[in-house]
């Protein structure tokens, strides 16, 4: 069961589809419902966006590094980036319910990913670069 | 992405198909800031074809709201809004925020 | 003949199927004249379904269209006419007293 | 090829379609085309029309016989009633051409007749009653 597979892209919005592409593949191999594998891109996407828009925001250049795997319970994607690190716990949770005006458009990623994965996890270090781990879960019933 | 503009005598369509991202969302971003420019404030997105949507997408949806909206000139709605879409504007709060229709003859036949 | 009828913010839609004949016309009339008592001049009638009309049908039609156009207070727009109603509108000589539209979206939006 | 059938309708609109029903029958077994076929049904209903409004119209009450009958040329439909005769040759034209405001919403069935056959003929008389027959020509290429 366990299949895993590592592709890496230039961080620029147009390698989007493609990372996009490589989860749902492997969401189909790892034998998530629709709903979960959309859930599962969707979360990939956020985090990808951010990885291109602050990781390498600083007219940095680099790579995103997308591996995936199928677990027993599910599918695990691990992307990697060399460029800055963040703390997420610092990240305030983004205005749900102000009216129109005030309302933030901006600051929805990790939201989405929090809402969208089963767990997740970010790792940084100097060398190795940042990582984050998602996971999202097989449904029972398949 | 792909998308198509129709002008009404009081309102504009703008259908949308594919994927709305943070790259596809600039072409589309122009098409809405044309239209806002020009004065046309009541717009109606079709969102029937629309397979995958960020939040960069809705970010661009709710900022066209904000300017439609000013000084209550007009407003965006969505009509034909897909399961996928809707989930992702109900992660993101924005449902309260827009009229949907189900039917683009409904929203267009509104303003 | 079945029809349904929906109401929008500048126009009411009438959409009618199957056969107008000097019997049924009655009772398209009817729905006709409760829309035009209401003080709704701006109609669009999508005969996409009609699959037969008689000279009676068609002076419904005209007669409609008189009571709109009166005072320039609206119109009686034509949406998605078939080759059949196309055919015997076009051998009363009415062609040119309707504006026709292929699309009821470009009808409904145009009002 | 010589195929005859005569039935008898009540002279009201409901009616109508009946006898429509009747004459789309036999264009098809006289190997009338769509188009054909369409216009003998239009032509049959005005007839009809006229036979209802006028021919009864005096508050008499009667019937329609229609005779469809498929010849070697096309079709021939023959509409016979009791009611009043007229004049056809005193029935002006109707005015196609006017504005909106002054066109006649009436007027119109004898033209369509008219246009919608190949020919057609009046016979008036006190005891056999009134007779339409009615003509469509099969196109050649069917
Ligand atoms: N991969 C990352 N690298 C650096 N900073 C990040 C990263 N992800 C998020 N951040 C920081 O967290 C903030 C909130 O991120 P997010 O919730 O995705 O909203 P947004 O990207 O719209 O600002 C960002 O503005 C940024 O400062
Ligand atoms: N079958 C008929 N019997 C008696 N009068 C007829 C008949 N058909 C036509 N007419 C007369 O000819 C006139 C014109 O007929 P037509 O062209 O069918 O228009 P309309 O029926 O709308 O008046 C009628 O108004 C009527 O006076």
């Amino acid at each position: 069961m366990e299949q895993s597979k590592t592709c890496s892209f230039p961080a620029v919005c147009a390698s989007l589809e493609a990372i996009s592409l490589q989860v749902k593949e492997a969401a189909d191999v790892a034998g998530l419902d629709d709903d979960a594998a959309y859930a599962i891109q969707l979360a990939v996407e956020e985090a990808c966006d951010n990885i291109i828009e602050h990781a390498y925001g600083n007219n940095m250049r680099g790579d995103i590094e997308c591996t995936c795997e199928a677990t027993p319970d599910g599918l695990v994607v691990t992307l990697r980036d060399h460029g800055d690190p963040f703390d997420p716990d610092l990240v305030p949770p983004p205005n749900l319910d102000s009216p129109l005006e005030e309302r933030d458009a901006g600051g929805l990623g990790l939201h989405f990913i929090r809402k969208l994965t089963d767990d997740f996890c970010f790792q940084f270090d100097a060398e190795q670069g940042n990582v984050l781990m998602l996971f999202k879960r097989r449904s029972l019933s398949e | 992405m792909k998308y198509t503009t129709q002008q009404f005598k009081h309102c504009d369509l703008v259908k949308v198909s594919g994927r709305i991202d943070s790259l596809t969302v600039q072409e589309l971003e122009a098409v809405f800031n044309d239209l806002l420019e020009a004065g046309h404030f009541n717009l109606v997105c079709d969102l029937s074809e629309v397979e995958f949507v960020s939040s960069a997408g809705l970010r661009l949806l709710i900022n066209v709201q904000k300017s439609c909206r000013k000084l209550d000139r007009g407003e965006l709605v969505l009509a034909q809004v897909g399961e996928r879409v809707f989930g992702a504007l109900d992660l993101a709060g924005f449902v309260p925020l827009f009229r949907m229709e189900d039917d683009v003859l409904q929203a267009v036949g509104s303003f």
